[in-house]
């Protein structure tokens, strides 16, 4: 195992130490109770958005705090869900009085954890509305499973809805907003090379030089199928067209696209995905009216992307345009 | 003779030491159908157990349970925390005030721990996850209460569950938790957490025979 | 080589026309000439910033080009300088009359080809200053060598640089700074694994697992010299060391501190290595008041990373502040 | 026998095939020193030398060996395109308006060309660079023309000391170009760019020859 890291175990410490000193201005990070709060939180009267999940992910979610975004992060223990106790400081931490919305990926683990946070919150007389993404199209959606995977979509929600949030909409309003951004995104990744978690300290799976995995999620976890390593024109086709599918995108609809490389990937790739995206799409006649590029939702070093599609309408775009000033996204401040 | 509460005690620390020996060993099993984790999990969680149980020799079972389950739900993450949180709070609440506890008891509290399992997880038997570890195991004690055998055979006779169950996970195609996400791909793999709930049950068996 | 690629050949051109796509408010994108210049370009009586160097480092320069920051960007084929006629090209085009500021990583190739560009830059009229970044610690500078190499600091100088050039300061003025702040910093950087020049279709040295390069560029070389895998502690050690030394920063100094990823390394351990970084600097007084984490200056999927720090006086630090609006830098507007 | 321009034209058509087909050693060689691309920077710059020249049949010699020159700044980048291009720029110089070389003429086309590799590139021998390829050539070639021999044994002798000058580059410590960076690292390599020199000589040799 090859990484810049202390030991295992003080992974996700020595991490919430870094970024609290590279975010002074921006981030409250408590170390002790593993939350990283916004500067100015409990925003009054604004609603609190906490999300959390395992760490490996980064940025996400911690990278998201900030104005126009999230109040509060809790980074668990790598591909961990964090527990109970994190969630329900940081939704202390955030409750100015209107209400927070738990944002929580659709795995077994965030979501018992975040319903137990939910109960000692309510328990204190927070009002807590929770919203579940469940956008991975890999993974087929019953209600006899656990149900798709929350992926890509989770990080534009953070925005869109953040923007909301900061206007003093009320809970109800921006739950609502969730649910609809959930519902109008969907997401399929692949991989191809595995990540190594760092206490287990080799990789997750093993990956011949002429395979890739397909439909995999973001804990490094092997995907769906393995398949002969194709080009990026190939593997952008087998990851646009389900979701493309699934969302029933028409000619004439505007998306937002996300391609999101997995931690490993370099930038120079991701751009070529998107041109490829861009060309698929084209030919659909779906137009690209906003996009992002980059590693924003990672499953440590793994090498491989996701490609995540959101129906833009006039309320989204808005939202997503909105300032936002975080540690991994900012603009219009 | 009953199981008092420094069996319990004995049975908290070995069930800790042995998740310890066994970290590689559930964290590889996790990294065939999961992410990982499952070994750094449950070692990370009753190594909190054996801090915070340090000074409760005076505790009834019942405490002593109870508080192992906000330690796990407090430390473990995942879904195995709520779950065994779950399980042990549960556990706790039908063994409240105890200090020994006969057949029906421990057939009682094991039967809380699973129903709390349930309940927290939605799931149930043949999904391959730790019921299929677990219910067996129940089963296996109620039948021995019937036949009336002691505690040491009874809860020898739920590890010998248990570790079928475990294996008959090996068999199944995952609908819960995260081997769900791998479909077909899930079968051939033995479910970590019902291995490590295998390796709970067993603990005790152990603890009770020597 | 596993890479989302198409043909090797294709690289550059497949992640222009991904950029031109991603960024159709910024940028415009000439795949033809292979240059990439900023919307509003040329900017009139504004001294124009043109950097270039080969690809692979994404997001550098492309992800450096618009609002206060560069005016264009020459990429070349991966890690090979671009040629005159790019860079003549991108003269031409972000020559608003207060004359072109080159800035040149000392490479021998680069410095050669900018040299060659800027002859027929003025022969043509437009009057180009060139200004050679060589901040790279791990490399001996002595007038007999090509000299020490041009890394990091060269990020941080576009910044700085070009929040003075958007003033409308004079092409002297602007040419003084840059060579001020390339001579108040200093970087050293690190590989944990090799990279993989597409067209060579391998990886360009072997590793062991428990061995690491010390004092690499960012051409995907080897470095000075190979160790022993070491801790994220140590590792840091070694980088900040002959960096401080060497610009020999005094208790009570204050710096801009980046920790870079070399393209394959994800985040959450940069940040364990800026924890390690500021633990140092303060065990010597010197105060981190900026600071930039995250992949700069990239060599491909490398997994490693390198430390830059720079001096900062007040002059340094407000134009590091200054608005900048590029697809990969993004405040204050 | 004087070397006409169509001799020349087959010279840069052969120079073109043989770094084509040495595409992968070239990078190869400099993977271990330097960064892994002067097979794809030369195999680039000669593929577009080959289209720019197609048509020249009729062009003397100076005016082919320019087109070269630019064409190669144009196209290849790095160190090896301005040190390349610099070189047939000032051959071409050297022999404008010719459509035939004599011994004399073909001195001074490499004396010129090698003269603009060190303007060019501030470097002398012993720096572990092409020079050592292309210095102990134009040395072997100007004892060779003292030596009154024709004009294939005069471009076999500056090709074979074109050879163990990119040989001896193996024990050079580099102190110009990237391989410097490597400081004593570098010591135990053939240098790329004197093998390309050598590799071009050679196919000049070559084409005389046959
Ligand atoms: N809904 C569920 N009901 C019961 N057990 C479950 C459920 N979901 C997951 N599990 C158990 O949890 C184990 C995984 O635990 P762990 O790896 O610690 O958490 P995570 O899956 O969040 O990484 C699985 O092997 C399975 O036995
Ligand atoms: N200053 C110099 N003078 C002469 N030749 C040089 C000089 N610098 C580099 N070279 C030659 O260029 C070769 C490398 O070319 P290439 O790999 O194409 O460019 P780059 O080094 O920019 O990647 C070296 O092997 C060396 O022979
Ligand atoms: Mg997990
Ligand atoms: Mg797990
Ligand atoms: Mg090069
Ligand atoms: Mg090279």
């Amino acid at each position: 195992m090859k990484k810049l890291i202390n030991k295992p175990e003080d992974v996700v410490r020595d991490t919430l130490l870094g970024m609290a000193g590279a975010y002074p201005d921006l981030l409250n990070v408590d170390v002790e109770q593993q939350i990283i709060v916004r500067k100015d939180a409990p925003v009054k009267n604004k609603v609190g958005l906490v999300s959390g999940g395992g760490s490996g992910h980064e940025p996400m979610h911690g990278g998201y705090v900030g104005y126009g975004m999230l109040d509060a992060a809790c980074p668990g223990a790598i591909f961990t869900s964090p527990v109970p106790d994190q969630m329900l400081a940081a939704t202390r931490a955030v409750n100015g009085g209107a209400g927070v919305l738990h944002i929580i990926k659709n795995y077994t683990g965030d979501v018992m954890n975040f319903e137990m946070a939910a109960e000692l919150g309510a328990g204190e007389g927070i009002e807590v509305v929770s919203v579940v993404t469940n956008d991975d199209v890999a993974v087929q959606d019953s209600l006899y499973t656990a149900g798709r995977r929350g992926v890509g979509v989770t990080v534009l929600l953070e925005k869109i809805v953040g923007g909301l949030a900061e206007t003093g909409a009320p809970l109800k309003q921006v739950a609502e907003l969730a649910h609809k951004v959930n519902s109008q995104g969907r997401s399929m990744g692949m991989a191809l090379t595995s990540s190594t978690v760092p206490a287990a300290g080799k990789p997750t799976f093993e990956l011949g030089e002429d395979e890739m995995e397909i439909g995999i999620g973001i804990h490094g976890e092997p995907g769906r199928r393995r398949e002969k390593l194709a080009n990026a024109a190939e593997i952008t086709e087998i990851l646009t067209n389900p979701v493309v599918d699934d969302l029933g995108l028409k000619a004439g609809d505007e998306v937002l696209a996300l391609v999101n490389g997995m931690g490993g990937t370099p930038l120079i790739e991701l751009y070529i995905v998107f041109n490829e995206l861009q060309r698929i799409l084209k030919g659909k006649s779906i137009s690209i009216s906003r996009s992002l590029v980059g590693n924003y939702i990672t499953s440590l070093e793994m090498a491989g992307c996701s490609i995540t599609l959101v129906r833009l309408d006039e309320q989204l775009t808005k939202y997503w345009d909105a300032p936002v000033q975080t540690p991994a996204l900012r603009w219009g401040r | 003779m009953p199981v008092t509460n420094e069996t319990i005690l004995q049975w908290l620390q070995r069930s800790a030491q042995v998740l310890h020996e066994n970290n590689a060993y559930l964290t590889e099993l996790d990294s065939a159908i999961g992410d990982a984790d499952h070994g750094s999990n449950m070692d990370r969680g009753f190594n909190a157990v054996i801090t915070k149980i340090a000074d409760m020799q005076e505790a009834d079972i019942g405490t002593l349970l109870k508080t192992v389950g906000t330690t796990l739900v407090s430390t473990v993450g995942g879904a195995s925390g709520p779950l065994y949180g779950t399980a042990f709070l549960r556990a706790g609440m039908a063994t409240t005030g105890k200090k020994a506890l006969e057949t029906a008891d421990i057939v009682a509290m094991f039967e809380a721990a699973v129903e709390g399992v349930k309940a927290r997880g939605k799931a149930q038997a043949g999904e391959k996850t730790m019921l299929d570890a677990l219910i067996p195991a129940i089963e296996a004690g109620k039948q021995a209460q019937l036949e009336q055998v002691d505690i040491p055979e009874l809860l020898k006779r739920m590890a010998a569950s248990a570790a079928s169950g475990m294996q008959s996970t090996i068999g199944l195609t995952a609908t819960k938790g995260r081997a769900s996400y791998l479909g077909e791909r899930s079968v051939g793999h033995q479910d970590p957490g019902a291995t490590s709930s295998w390796l709970i049950v067993q603990a005790l068996a152990d603890t009770v025979a020597s």
